[in-house]
């Protein structure tokens, strides 16, 4: 990042949510770089940039359309790199039908369903083959490793999660002059024609001589010897169409030659220490270790079936070993029961039917279809969207086990939560069990962390754990342990996988799990061979017959040689920036991914500035300052034959080798669920109405629609005068995410002691609001109450001519008695709609009221909601519906996009 | 160095004349405990790497330790992330860890109560165990309304992950899923 | 009273006034506030390094600032202050006035140097030139009279003819980090009875809390309201609930105890983007001159050095400033002198009202006798 | 307005968001009335209220104090004028014992004795540390007038114990022990006398310079002045006791001083006056709490002034007049005390002086001692 000559930072407060990471803005700016803010609210970031611009919660997609539209019309993009690198010059399927077309939809879409049939999005083939497997089931592979992967890797395009979508084969249409009609290439330029300065005017509420800088300090710093990096974080997430933001700005990376070189790419800035390891060994339902997706009923029955679903034997890249992949984890959970007659027991894998995140669990449990929930260092009952539907929720179990270092707000919902003190549940009458575990903090335990760029850092143990205190390593085990001697005796088949899951560890001179031997046990070792017992070296090394295991392919190597090289650490000063020689990361210890596309095609730099990894012609080698991501030996000139597949068929200028034909994607012909190209869609709740497409919103994203999770009413549509405001959701420097780890401490709770709102000195002259004192804000969720801070840095944005307000509201507070400071939690005024490739709620924008002083206590505060609620004419229906209503020939042509479907 | 503050050669009046500094501003007026100043980062029996729990930045930290307490928590300038540099959270890290509000018992309150109790950890995992094992068995699903195979169980759900260990969330995912539970997930998702 | 007077005001080495003989060199701050992002992180570094009590829970309402001022238990504060052109404006002006004024250059002004990682730029800074490319000063002038004369912009800096850098923000926020100034001549440290606040061997002003009796003398001294008595209205935050040195005149110890063991205070080691820098004090200050320079160069003129005058007030202080508008916006003192500086001048008017009154009694005497 | 050749690189106006307000919009100076209301009151903060400072005269950090007032209560305002009453008995004693007048150098003795006893009382309970209280024998700092205080004070009570000694004495029956501490008394007796009143003068004098040395505007700017109000306070008032506690027909020389302190405090007072509202922070004296305390002060020592003169022969009226002669003078410790603390807590008064003094010296020219550099 300290090597970009310009760094545009949206969706993210950096300077404020990731402070020590914004030295490197703040260094590569000391070296001329320019510094661009684009957020609704003037930051702490925007203080130090070179230009903020204010932006209208959830237009990003128009801001970086048109910038895309900007580069593809006056031909500023890289165009060398596009050619080879890209998909630009590949055909697309007769069968494609843009959203330009179909007013809003892409072809393929089924309004029962409110999915794609993305079969039409493939690209065009030389010889006729069926098209791809049906895309991704809601919430498929791709939603891990959509929020999962960091940085370059999603910027690469590579949306496709768990290996995801296969492409039959890389026998791909290309035209390299870029003029064929169904070209990519063209097939953008079309799709962004509409997206102008005007619009981002219109829409964004950023004015065009502004758009016109963005625009000049972007293209004028990219190309051979400059860069741009994006920085992002979960202000493109939090969106009913979070991913594809993330997609815009990657085309727009890829446009301009910015992915896989140094100070390029996009930056994802993650929230949690291990958040990126906790998504690639995933605690999340829809994947398994490495992105290997979670088997789904229909489509992975058979372990032939899930391995066929992965990666094709004729694609290109390093997928196509994803049987060696799986093998090795099956092997490293069932070791001995593992065998390849009983496909390594695939057949112990439960099987998912749809999605299964968190919000459907939460929406199960007050069904009353969960039993017992384990809450583990995260406080849902603050941090998660609809705070008040979380709460409930936990009502409804027979018993929920918190494991945290303070009493959060989710451990003792049941005395002293919002609910309780709006009569609308008594203590006596919640029967659930709480179960409250004392945790281990880093220093009281071992292990690694994966940071954002995918870095593996080992902690080391300081002391041990006071009390009860214990590391979740040893809970867990302790209570496998446990279970398995309860099921020892057992005959029934179901409780095989337990009884035959690999579960001894050795202990430490403290009688605690080993960490280590579990990280090993991630890394893999050989089974057979004169290298039997040995650690992997690689994740090449696997092998699909049983005789290696690993239980996340993509951390193979942090054991190589046999050392932990996550302990690593030679004093930055004492090595190069790149500092290889710090932690390990993934894959094999490469910093930058895809870093094949720093060398042009014929492996000489770009440029001597942008000099990171080249072919030495005459080593007939990648060398550099980072580990090659390619074939180490792969020349440049190297043409593969079309009949084979795998990193064999990866030619010399393929760098995004885990793509199916190892091109950047500009264009996605599988994996985005809701389209293969970002289109703007208004927001879930927005005042304004979308003047691109008569469809709304996201056509493809998730509601619920439930009596308890209300929206209001959008647009011009009547009622929406009531909640006229926008609002939107932030951390603060001083306090982090749900406030377990920082509303306990007095260092912190003093710096930000009080739950506050901003809001501009125009919309507090309108509601009479007064700086310091109270204001109620109330969605068609729920109500809560904020100090007023009135503050300039929030800016009235003129919209299609209508002056629209945005209300900033951090959500580090909860309603509990134990914590030093404590005030309404800002979630609790979200519903929950979510983005369906990876299942991510929508808490960036909302839409509310706000008047002056406290909010009514008790069963009046019910009222309030109510009263807002029948004012607004808001029902369940409201803004639940898929699509919107189009004129008869549109909805003919859109159905028959989908009829050719079924036709083949 | 100059005489024990207690004796009569000690008293800075005297001092200030027999030293240079007659205005009694520097040597002749400091105290024992100012000239034996120690540091709690000298005085450390071990020094820890470590890494902040707060953001995926992933800053070093270095954890002093005297007496098996940390007694200070700092950044690490061996670093190349972070260069030494914590924000106000991860420079707050020794409060996290040393707070005094910190729960360091089991607490079990049962169906109704309107207080935590204590209990003994060696039980409330037992009670977790029995009641993780009949969860599983009530809401078992073995095939689907079209007789394919599911073999999982709906209920038990479990959310966390991303402020954990690798190696935690291995075991977890490992003993979740050998359960058949699948309703697994974590902070990525929020 | 010369000698007394030398040793009150005026330029002078701190350390050695106060007795030590071969003391290390000056130590100091200099906070640039153009890079400081108001994380705080200084803040909480200091109160946890020196166990400072929590002084209190309420919002200000006056932006992000809840710490207030420094104090007792605040040792550290980030002052934040939200300004529109018009105040801009005018702070480049003032600036601009002093420059005019031929503010002491302290010998020849330094050469613009090329920003350096050692130093990262911020606020409003320009691209500087990169090996050639990018936008250098000499670059954007004859830019500016290229497109002037009608031409188009060579080096692309410009939109519709308006070239794209260095306008005057519409609004800015600004962050600084204020501490102790550790000045030269230190009023608090010379009126302190107990010899309770002492002059350390690296130059900084400390106060040794086993000693100090809390006259509160020390608290009306000081010229910039930092050292203040702790009262028990702190509230602990450690287990034993226990308020440490209440009752006793509490402020910055430049971590005497760290320095002591070569190590760097904890709000300057913690600082991520280095807006608080650590060192000899004459190197404070050349980085400081260097850096204010660099923001001139670049235009902006509101950019001007706090204490780093060594003929001021309080003789300069030991931790530097870069402010980017008046003083007082920040709440600082626009001229501060130490009180003491005035000292002799009181002692004579109190000697000679002294024999006034010795006078006066005497006379009331005279021919009284019985 | 051009301040530099970047000042005219500017987007086009038009079309640009404004984001500065229409007046009637809060800015900085606006939030700082915000920051009046009472919710700022931190819990546990031991903050004070900022007063809103005007935004047009100049600016300030939300209106809050840039100095700090010390921590300082009327026990100081005490001090002061217990002090002055002690400093001056110490020089009438000497007077007394000169012209032999035994009356009034025994009460002068025994009123120097128990005023100074009182001074240092409530000298230590203003500590915050009253236990610590003999550190302040630890050093002799001669930059400190709180250290020199000490030093003099300590001084001056050895030779009162003396004298008073001899006192009280004289009205023991001479027997015994008595008759040999006698001997001590009557050999230490004359250095003693002189001694007392060699350092009554400097401890009437020297608590003006106590209060001048400190940051805050109104003690620090009448530095000249006050230690005029304060010996001709202190003669007033210790002349005062003496006219109550001494039969008019002894009281002759304690009369006359009482004129003269009158006099000297009224003229100084005016002086001071004068000279703060010359710099434009004369208002703690002239309005406000402090300044109530100070006018009151005024007429009383004129009233008692006039008493004395007029009819100083007549018992009653020398006990009115003494009474209100020393009133007088606690009231104008209070209220100098009060207004001091006053210029300190507000902003205004610090910036004022602070500003006008830096534009005369620059109007002068004069840039080389300026705490704001360019360069």
């Amino acid at each position: 990042m300290a090597n970009a000559d310009c760094i545009i930072i949206q969706g993210s407060n950096m300077a404020e949510c990731h402070p020590v990471g914004f030295q490197w803005v703040a260094e590569a700016k000391a070296r001329g770089a320019r510094v661009i803010h684009i957020d609704p609210r003037f930051t702490r970031t925007s203080a130090i940039a070179d230009t903020h611009a204010a932006i209208r919660a959830g237009t990003d997609v128009v801001l970086l359309g048109a910038l895309i539209n900007h580069v593809l019309a006056k031909d500023l993009y890289f165009h060398d790199y596009v050619v080879a690198y890209t998909n630009a010059a590949t055909l697309v399927s007769e069968d494609f039908v843009d959203t330009e077309d179909l007013d809003g939809v892409f072809s393929g879409y089924d309004p029962e369903t409110g999915t794609y049939d993305m079969s039409s999005w493939a690209y065009d083939e030389r010889k006729d083959g069926e098209g791809g497997t049906s895309g991704d089931d809601v919430g498929g592979p791709s939603g891990g490793h959509e929020h999962g992967a960091s940085k370059s890797a999603r910027a690469a395009g590579d949306q496709h999660g768990a290996a995801g979508p296969p492409l039959e084969h890389a026998r791909v249409i290309r035209d390299e002059t870029l003029q064929h009609p169904r070209s990519v290439f063209q097939v953008l330029k079309r799709h962004y024609a509409r997206y102008t300065p005007q619009m981002v005017e219109d829409l964004c509420g950023i004015p065009q001589w502004q758009f016109h800088q963005i625009a000049d300090a972007l293209t004028q710093n990219s190309g051979r010897d400059r860069t741009t990096c994006f920085a992002y974080a979960l202000g493109w997430t939090q969106h009913s169409l979070g991913a594809q933001f993330i997609r815009t700005a990657a085309i727009l990376q890829l446009l301009m030659g910015n992915m896989g070189r140094p100070g390029g790419g996009i930056m994802a800035l993650r929230g949690h220490a291990s958040i990126q390891g906790s998504t690639d060994i995933p605690t999340l339902f829809n994947i398994l270790p490495g992105y290997l997706p979670m088997p789904m009923v229909g489509k992975h029955d058979t372990y032939e079936e899930y391995l066929a679903s992965i990666s094709s034997p004729l694609q290109k890249g390093f997928w196509t070993e994803a049987p060696s992949y799986t093998a090795s984890l099956l092997k490293a959970w069932f070791g001995d029961a593992a065998t390849p007659d009983n496909n390594f027991c695939y057949d112990y894998l439960p099987r998912l039917t749809g999605a299964h995140g968190t919000y459907q669990s939460v929406m199960a449990m007050l069904d009353d279809e969960v039993e017992g929930y384990f809450v583990i260092g995260q406080n849902p009952a603050v941090g998660s969207a609809h705070g008040k539907m979380q709460r409930l929720a936990m009502t409804h179990l027979k018993w929920v086990v918190v494991r945290d270092f303070q009493l959060i707000e989710s451990a003792t919902f049941w005395k002293d939560s919002p609910e309780i003190a709006s009569g609308e549940l008594k203590t006596e009458d919640i029967d659930t069990e709480v179960f409250f575990f004392p945790a281990a903090n880093h220093v009281e335990k071992s292990g690694t962390f994966t940071q954002t760029q995918r870095m593996l850092q080992w902690h080391h143990q300081a002391v041990q754990p006071p009390g009860d205190a214990q590391s979740e390593l040893e809970f867990f085990h302790e209570l496998g342990v446990r279970i398995r001697e309860r099921l020892k005796d057992s005959t029934d088949e179901r409780d095989r996988p337990l009884l035959d899951m690999t579960w001894d560890y050795p202990k430490d001179e403290h009688g605690e799990t080993d960490a280590e031997a579990v990280l090993a046990e991630i890394n893999g070792y050989h089974l057979t061979g004169d290298k039997a017992g040995q650690l992997l070296d690689k994740f090449a090394d696997m092998k699909p017959d049983g005789s290696t295991t690993g239980g996340c392919w993509i951390y193979t190597g942090v054991f190589a040689g046999g050392v932990n090289k996550s302990k690593n650490r030679m004093p930055g000063h004492e090595q190069d920036e790149t500092a290889l020689d710090w932690g390990w990361a993934w894959p094999m210890n490469r910093r930058v991914l895809y870093n094949r596309a720093s060398a042009d095609p014929e492996g000489r730099p770009w440029s001597e500035r942008k000099k990171y990894v080249w072919w030495d012609a005459d080593a007939k080698k990648w060398v550099g300052k980072d580990v090659p991501d390619f074939p180490v030996d792969r020349d440049p000139a190297f043409r593969p034959d079309a009949d084979i597949g795998g990193p064999a068929a990866i030619a010399g200028d393929d760098p995004f080798i885990m793509q199916a034909d190892g091109k950047g994607w500009l264009f996605a012909p599988k994996g985005m669920v809701d389209g293969p190209m970002p289109s703007h869609y208004e927001a879930q709740e927005s005042p304004v109405d979308n003047p691109l497409y008569s469809q709304q919103r996201n056509p493809g994203r998730l509601v619920y629609p439930r009596k308890d999770n209300l929206w209001s009413p959008s647009g011009d549509e009547p009622g929406a005068g009531v909640y006229p405001f926008v609002f939107t959701t932030y951390r603060l420097t001083e306090h982090h995410t749900a406030g377990g780890m920082s509303r306990w401490l007095p260092y912190l709770s003093e710096l930000q002691p009080e739950m506050f709102c901003e809001v501009s000195p125009e919309l507090a002259e309108q509601q009479g609001l007064v700086n310091g004192e109270w204001a109620t804000i109330v969605s068609a969720r729920s109500a809560i109450e904020a100090r007023v801070l009135v503050t300039e840095r929030m800016t009235p944005l003129t919209i299609m001519g209508n002056t629209v307000h945005q209300i900033g509201l951090p959500y580090h507070w909860g309603v509990g008695r134990d914590a030093v400071v404590e005030g309404d939690g800002a979630n609790d005024l979200l519903g929950i709609a979510l983005d369906p490739n990876v299942q991510i709620q929508e808490s960036k924008v909302g839409s509310c009221d706000i008047r002056p002083g406290r909010r009514p206590r008790g069963e009046e505060l019910l009222r309030l909601v109510e009263e807002y609620q029948s004012r607004s004419g808001t029902t369940v229906e409201t803004g639940s519906q898929r699509v919107d209503d189009v004129s008869s020939q549109i909805r003919e042509r859109r159905a028959a996009t989908l009829e050719t479907e079924g036709d083949r | 160095m100059a005489p024990k503050d207690s004796t009569f050669l000690g008293w800075p009046v005297l001092r200030q004349l027999a030293s240079g500094d007659f205005l009694g501003r520097g040597t002749s007026v400091t105290s024992r405990k100012t000239r034996e100043v120690e540091a709690r980062t000298t005085t450390a029996d071990r020094v820890v790497q470590s890494v902040c729990p707060y953001c995926a930045v992933g800053c070093g930290q270095k954890v002093f330790v005297k007496d098996d307490k940390v007694v200070q928590i700092e950044g690490d300038p061996d670093s190349p992330v972070s260069r030494g540099r914590l924000c106000p959270k991860g420079a707050a890290s020794e409060q996290l860890v040393n707070s005094p509000s910190r729960q360091t018992h089991v607490l079990y309150r049962a169906p109704g109560a309107t207080q935590f109790q204590r209990i003994e950890l060696d039980e409330a995992i037992d009670m977790v165990a029995d009641r993780y094992l009949e969860a599983r068995a009530n809401k078992w699903q073995e095939v689907d309304d079209k007789g394919r195979r599911l073999r999982r169980t709906m209920g038990i759900a479990s959310l966390g992950g991303a402020t954990l260990d690798n190696e935690e969330n291995y075991l977890m995912k490992k003993l979740y899923t050998a359960s058949g539970a699948i309703q697994i997930e974590n902070q990525a998702r929020i | 009273m010369g000698y007394l007077s030398r040793q009150l005001s005026g330029q002078t080495e701190p350390a050695t006034d106060a007795g030590w003989q071969e003391a290390p060199r000056r130590q100091g701050f200099f906070t640039d506030t153009s890079i400081c992002i108001g994380c705080k992180a200084c803040e909480v570094a200091c109160k946890e390094w020196n166990g400072i009590p929590l002084d209190g829970l309420a919002i200000t309402g006056n932006s992000y600032d809840n710490t207030g001022d420094l104090g007792a238990s605040t040792w550290r504060h980030v002052a934040f202050v939200e300004q529109s052109q018009d105040r801009i404006e005018a702070a480049r002006e003032s600036g601009r006035a002093l420059v005019d004024l031929g503010m002491p250059s302290m010998g020849a002004p330094a050469p613009a140097p090329e920003p350096s990682i050692a130093s990262p730029a911020g606020y409003g800074t320009l691209p500087a030139p990169i090996e050639g490319h990018g936008p250098a000063l000499t670059d954007m002038l004859s830019e500016k009279a290229n497109v002037e004369a009608g031409g188009t912009g060579d080096y692309g800096l410009t939109v519709d003819g308006v070239p794209i850098v260095g306008p005057v923000p519409e609004f800015r926020w600004l962050m600084s980090s204020d501490v102790c100034k550790h000045c030269t001549h230190a009023g608090c440290l010379d009126v302190c009875p107990t010899g309770s606040l002492f002059r350390s061997e690296f130059g900084t002003v400390v106060v040794q809390d086993d000693i100090c009796n809390g006259c509160g003398y020390c608290v009306g001294a000081c010229p910039f309201g930092v050292i203040e008595r702790r009262t028990d209205s702190s509230v602990s935050v450690t287990a034993d609930s226990h308020v440490p040195n209440v009752g006793v005149a509490q402020k910055c110890t430049l971590c005497y105890d760290r320095l002591s063991h070569d190590q760097t205070p904890a709000c300057a080691q913690t600082c991520p983007t280095t807006s608080i820098k650590f060192g000899a004090h004459d190197d404070m200050v050349a980085t400081a001159r260097d850096r204010v320079t660099q923001l001139h160069e670049q235009g902006f003129t509101e950019a001007r050095l706090y204490g780093a005058n060594e003929h001021d007030g309080v003789g300069g202080t030991g931790s530097v400033f870069l402010l980017l508008d008046e003083p007082e916006v920040y709440g600082l003192p626009p001229d501060p002198v130490v009180p003491t500086a005035k000292l002799p001048e009181m002692f004579r008017a109190a000697g000679v009202a002294g024999l006034g009154l010795l006078g006066a009694v005497a006379i009331s005497f005279v021919g009284s006798r019985s | 307005m051009t301040t530099s050749p970047f000042d005219s690189y500017r987007p086009p106006e038009e079309g640009r968001r404004k984001r500065r307000r229409d007046s009637g919009i809060r800015r900085a100076g606006d939030l700082a009335k915000g920051a009046q209301r009472s919710w700022l009151s931190r819990d546990g903060g031991g903050r004070r209220e900022a007063p809103a400072v005007p935004d047009a005269e100049f600016s300030s950090y939300y209106g809050q104090a840039i100095v700090k007032p010390v921590p300082w209560d009327h026990k100081i305002s005490a001090y002061l004028f217990v002090g002055g009453i002690a400093g001056t008995s110490g020089i009438i004693q000497a007077g007394a014992a000169a012209t032999g007048n035994a009356v009034l150098q025994r009460n002068a003795r025994l009123t120097a004795m128990t005023t100074v006893a009182l001074s240092g009382a409530a000298l230590v309970a203003d500590l915050g540390r009253p236990e610590r209280f003999l550190n302040m024998m630890r050093t002799v700092k001669l930059t400190s007038p709180m250290s020199v205080g000490t030093w003099i004070l300590t001084a001056y009570a050895g030779f009162a114990s003396v004298t008073t000694g001899a006192e009280v004495l004289r009205l023991l029956p001479a027997r015994g022990p008595v008759t040999a501490l006698t001997r001590v008394t009557d050999a230490l007796g004359t250095p003693s006398t002189i001694g007392q009143a060699a350092f009554g003068a400097p401890l009437a004098a020297y608590t003006a310079v106590l209060l001048a040395d400190t940051a805050h505007p109104v003690w620090h700017e009448s530095r000249r002045e006050l230690p005029f109000v304060f010996v001709g306070s202190a003669a007033l008032a210790s002349a005062g006791v003496q006219m109550v506690l001494t039969p008019t027909a002894l009281a002759g020389p304690v009369r006359r001083l009482a004129l003269a302190g009158v006099a000297t405090e009224l003229a100084a007072m005016h002086q001071l006056e004068e000279h703060l509202s010359d710099l434009g922070i004369d208002e703690p004296v002239t309005t406000g709490q402090g300044a109530g305390k100070l006018r009151l002060a005024k007429g009383l020592a004129i009233a008692g002034g006039v008493g004395t003169l007029l009819s100083g022969r007549s018992r009653l009226v020398a006990i009115a007049s003494g009474v209100a002669l020393a009133t007088a003078s606690a009231l104008t410790r209070m209220g100098i005390v009060e207004a001091g603390i006053e210029s300190a807590k507000d902003p205004k008064y610090t910036v004022r002086v602070q500003k006008d003094r830096l534009e005369k010296r620059r109007q002068q020219g004069n840039t080389e001692d300026s705490v704001v550099t360019v360069r």
